[in-house]
């Protein structure tokens, strides 16, 4: 059956742009090495060879270049799929991102239409230190005109990548680095994900939750801990986290009174306390316990595993803080 | 002067429309009539005029912050420009853009810009747009002296030569940047010669005649569009009047010498001269133009005035395109 | 009296500048019309003239190098203040910000000084449309190795600039645009204000508002307004935001029980979240209502001063949510 | 050959010095010793070589992702170097920089690079530093082929020839930039020509020839300390091995036989065999400078494997530098 199908996190990838290639001819890629090697990371391998230079174009190191080359592209009706290669060189072509792709319509006053996907690379955990390490989501997340996304497993990554292609408004897909090699059943025929709309990835009751990319992983991993220890977790993967389904949050808060937020992001700024805030505000009165956050301290990515290590948020930290927010009492009590 | 009369006249008559247009926009920001900032494209007119009359309403340019010339050079309708720089629901912007973003996709303009050199990477989007589609048309990226300096240009004209787009680039060399002139900026005096470093060619125009500035920019769009790649146009030119605003004379980073002399080369009464001396052209038909089109003005204010303000509900409209997605299979 | 002396926002500026360029040699000014012409605010007029071309050093368009050049200088002994004339442009220059500048020191394993001071004007008010009107402190307070300080006043405004071209980190110094000409008292002898203190602008009982830049007068504003009705409350401007003085706000939170923060920024992952994230945590016990936010739609921000008007937070939005706030019924009763 | 035996002997040293360094990281990394990237300069060794022989100390340079040449090339201490490399709390950046950050402030050498082209605005600063306090030092930024078509080197290259500072552009130009071949990312053939494009000079040596490279190096150095302002020079080189790793031949975007070619061009083996033709050394001269360095790489080694991991509560540690600030006036 072909729904049992597995694929890696990368494969589906790269499923979904090749489905959306053969579907759309206003579909093309551009980046540096996309074409003939196929990425750097493999996410476009073959493409070339099956689409030619045409639509799989490889360009010069010229991030903003590249984001005007889609954006430009995308006003004049094709579909382009643009990739800057590390999530840290956003910041080489934020111009583009923030100023110029993300406000285009609203500043022509909503007439242009800008079918635009950004695709790119964050997280850490390959020692590749702090400007190959960073999780940046809360930086694009907070301009108006972008829409965001961070999957956490390959059936995620298919249905969102062909979400984000088909979406006429520029989009950041972000890949984790470290789970391009993760296997999961994803099926053959191109589906979508629709963007905005959380997955509950584990029901529970005692405690909700929130993480995304690869820290979704890691919390169903603590929850599974424990589960051993009668410990009940809800687990909500947001998927999109512009916009970020808050309602999905919402309604699990109200059930479990507890919620942890889990990112990899530096926590002091994350989008974390945005969920929080949000959380906090809509569920006021179901809250036993403060909304709790977990992400990375405040320092840039250190490069020795010695340290990275104890840097990123991993199942064991997030499990301690739940037995922490489990056992604190209520107020009065 | 090559041309037939009516390319001539079809000049003559882009650059008195964007000298009526600015100089009335002048004229509402003295009154305190217009919101925000205003960068007037006085002077130069001839270098807007000349490259987009080569093009057709398909050949897409994108602009800078001194935008208001190109979109009326490209044909931009008085109306919607007037109403959207009073911030009027009626403005071609819906009043969310202002001067520094006006635009008609319509007529290829991609929109003013607000950033310095962010135009270009853009215009090289459209020209990909273009060479992928086979379409034959082809994309100009206008920017300024100074706007060579920043990085989004130099990425922007690499890469069109990388990918041998069919795209023109257009210098508006006014050898100022807000208050600062050219040599504290630049080592260089010609624009053109960066062309080389890109693998492009280049020629310098004079700015302030019309004729040769359409000259280079239908031998650059012709090439482009037979697929003969990018190249640059750096025409000298010089604004009339204040970086931003109306004021001219007594400011101090430039002379009012430099700015007289330059006066006297007016892109439009020099070249209203020179077609009268050809016998091409009689004051009297020239002067049905400025008529013509400074009724146009007044109709265009008038309009304005009238408009409607936007409502504070469409502030979040506009942000987002709505598409509906299909639903995750089961 | 000296201390009775009255100063614009932007003359305390330059004179903060000013005397530091008199006080230490190592300090110079670089930017974009920031010599002859004295900055297009005026906030660097006169320098070039006091202290020549050499220290008062007009750049070519080119933000990413006017950064560099700072960062450059900085690690290699001298005390720059390079400016980047509108905060929307910190985009154009992020990688140098964000990948270089903040992050030097710590790759170095903190063997570098880096004394840079990055000036720049954000702020909306003034017609000037989506790309010189937003205030991204929250790109900015995210980022580890860099600090932040937006003031509300002439007094601070000179006080904090002072301290940021003595302090030994890159900072991020934001002038509002529209507070260029406001007057204030301001002491003519040099003076620091600590980075990371706090000001609480005015005491209060019932609710405390946490407001800066722009908004923090504005919160005043509504303060004085709704003293009238027997409201009273305490304002407090951070004047600092990275690093975050986070004691002051949850000490008067505990005393007050209710918190609305306002800032001009998008709300959707603005800064406000990271302080509401923290005070739920902080003194979740103490609140008797969630932490409100205020700050501007998700939206660019639009040209027109018939919508600016109504993107903006003011007095009187602060008002009505304060109002709102305090007659939030407690949970049971 | 025009410099004294000294000279050369020393070249000859750097370039020995950074091949032992490479190969050894190299063969870490295939054993899975070394945590990260690796980029390795090999083949490149004469331009880090010859440039930085005519520096002091006091002389800075920036770099790039392929920066331990440059950093061992400055006088950079194997040990510290290779204990970097493993992540230990020994290394020159304790651990928290690795290959992409290595650094060492007091020779001069700001730090290895991990965005293309970000170096070059660093050591405009630092040239800027220099032009400031009149010390007669100068800066230069090290970067690739690649590179020059980021918006950051162009900003930087016009913006130290608008200040005229003392600095020099020293460019790797090995055809690549990761696995793309520069015809594909540029229409042009040297970078070179993008040298006047900002009004300074430039000049093409051959990266394989250490003595070429150091004499431009020094006429380039010599320029800027006199006031002369920048130039640029473009070395043409090639990398042995894989664009990180390694893995050299059997990759396709690059031919065995183009990879072969270039390896017959060895510099240090060509160099060798020229001192040795031209008499001005002995093939045992050269074997002990090899055994002396590769004495020196095994007890780097050995440091740097016996060197303690960098603990988790040194991670917040050295993000700011800490300085008791003042009290505001009551
Ligand atoms: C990235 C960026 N930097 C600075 C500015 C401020 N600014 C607006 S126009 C201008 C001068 C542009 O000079 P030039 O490109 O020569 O165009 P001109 O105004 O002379 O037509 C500057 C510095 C900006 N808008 N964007
Ligand atoms: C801004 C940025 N874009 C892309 C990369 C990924 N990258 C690392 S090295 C490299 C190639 C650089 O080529 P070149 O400048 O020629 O140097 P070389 O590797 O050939 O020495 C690329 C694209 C990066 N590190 N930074
Ligand atoms: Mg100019
Ligand atoms: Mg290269």
């Amino acid at each position: 059956m072909s729904e049992e199908r597995s694929l890696t996190y990368v494969a589906a990838f790269n499923e979904a742009v090749r489905q959306a290639m053969e579907a759309d001819p206003d579909v093309f890629v551009a980046g540096e090495d996309v074409g003939a090697f196929g990425g750097v990371f493999g996410t476009f391998g073959g493409l070339q060879k099956a689409f030619g230079e045409r639509r799989v174009v490889d360009t010069p190191i010229s991030e903003q270049a590249i984001i005007g080359l889609g954006l430009g592209a995308a006003v004049s009706g094709l579909r382009p799929i643009v990739d800057l290669m590390f999530m840290d060189f956003i910041c080489v072509a934020m111009d583009q991102i923030v100023n110029q792709a993300a406000k285009l319509k609203y500043m022509f006053g909503g007439k242009a239409t800008v079918p635009l996907t950004i695709t790119t690379a964050g997280g850490a955990g390959l020692s590749a230190a702090a400007q190959h390490s960073q999780s940046l989501e809360a930086l694009l997340c907070h301009i108006p005109g972008l829409k965001v996304v961070y999957p956490s497993n390959p059936y995620d990554v298919k249905g969102l990548m062909t979400a984000c292609i088909r979406e006429d408004n520029p989009t950041v897909f972000i890949k984790h680095k470290r789970l391009l090699g993760m296997s999961g059943v994803v099926p053959e025929e191109p589906y979508e994900i629709p963007l905005g709309s959380a997955r509950v990835a584990r029901e529970g009751t005692d405690v909700t939750v929130v993480a995304w990319g690869r820290m979704a992983n890691e919390a169903l991993a603590a929850a599974e801990k424990l589960a051993a220890d009668g410990i009940s977790c809800e687990v909500i993967d947001p998927r999109t986290l512009q916009p970020l389904d808050i309602d999905t949050i919402v309604e699990s808060t109200r059930k479990t009174n507890r919620v942890v937020v889990v990112h990899e992001a530096v926590k002091f700024g994350g989008l974390g306390a945005e969920v929080a805030a949000e959380i906090q505000e809509a569920a006021f009165d179901h809250l036993d316990a403060p909304v709790s956050r977990i992400g990375a301290p405040f320092s840039p990515v250190p490069f020795s595993p010695a340290l990275e290590s104890g840097y990123v948020p991993d199942a064991k930290r997030i499990a301690a803080e739940i037995r922490d927010l489990v056992a604190r009492p209520l107020v009065g009590s | 002067m090559d041309f037939p009369r009516e390319t001539l006249m079809d000049l003559h008559k882009r650059m008195v429309r964007i000298r009526l247009f600015e100089e009335a926009a002048g004229r509402l920001a003295e009154g305190a009539k217009l919101p925000g900032f205003l960068h007037l494209y006085v002077g130069e007119e001839a270098v807007a005029s000349g490259v987009c009359a080569a093009l057709t309403d398909h050949d897409q340019i994108t602009s800078t912050h001194r935008g208001h010339g190109h979109l009326v050079a490209k044909g931009g309708d008085f109306r919607r420009m007037m109403a959207e720089l009073m911030g009027k629901a009626t403005g071609y912007n819906n009043g969310k853009g202002g001067s520094m973003h006006i635009c008609d996709l319509d007529l290829g303009m991609l929109g003013a810009n607000g950033i310095v050199g962010a135009g270009a990477p853009i215009a090289v989007g459209a020209a990909f747009a273009d060479k992928y589609r086979g379409d034959g048309n082809v994309a100009v990226a206008f920017f300024g002296d100074g706007a060579t300096n920043i990085g989004a240009f130099h990425e922007a004209a690499n890469m069109a030569c990388a990918l041998q787009l069919p795209i023109v680039f257009a210098c508006e060399n006014n050898e100022y940047g807000e208050f600062t002139p050219r040599d504290k900026t630049m080592a260089i005096t010609d624009i053109v010669d960066r062309a080389q470093g890109y693998g492009m060619p280049g020629v310098i125009v004079d700015g302030m005649d019309v004729v040769a500035v359409h000259e280079a920019a239908v031998e650059a769009v012709a090439r482009a569009r037979a697929g003969g790649g990018p190249s640059l146009i750096e025409a000298k030119t010089y604004r009339f009047y204040n970086h931003h605003g109306v004021q001219n004379l007594g400011l101090k980073y430039r002379t009012d010498e430099e700015v007289e002399l330059w006066k006297q080369r007016d892109p439009i009464f020099t070249f209203e001269s020179r077609m009268i001396d050809a016998g091409i052209a009689t004051a009297a038909d020239f002067e049905a133009v400025w008529a013509e089109w400074r009724a146009a003005i007044d109709d265009a204010i008038a309009f304005a005035e009238e408009s409607p303000l936007p409502t504070v509900d469409q502030i979040t409209q506009g942000v987002y395109t709505t598409r509906q997605t299909t639903e995750v299979p089961a």
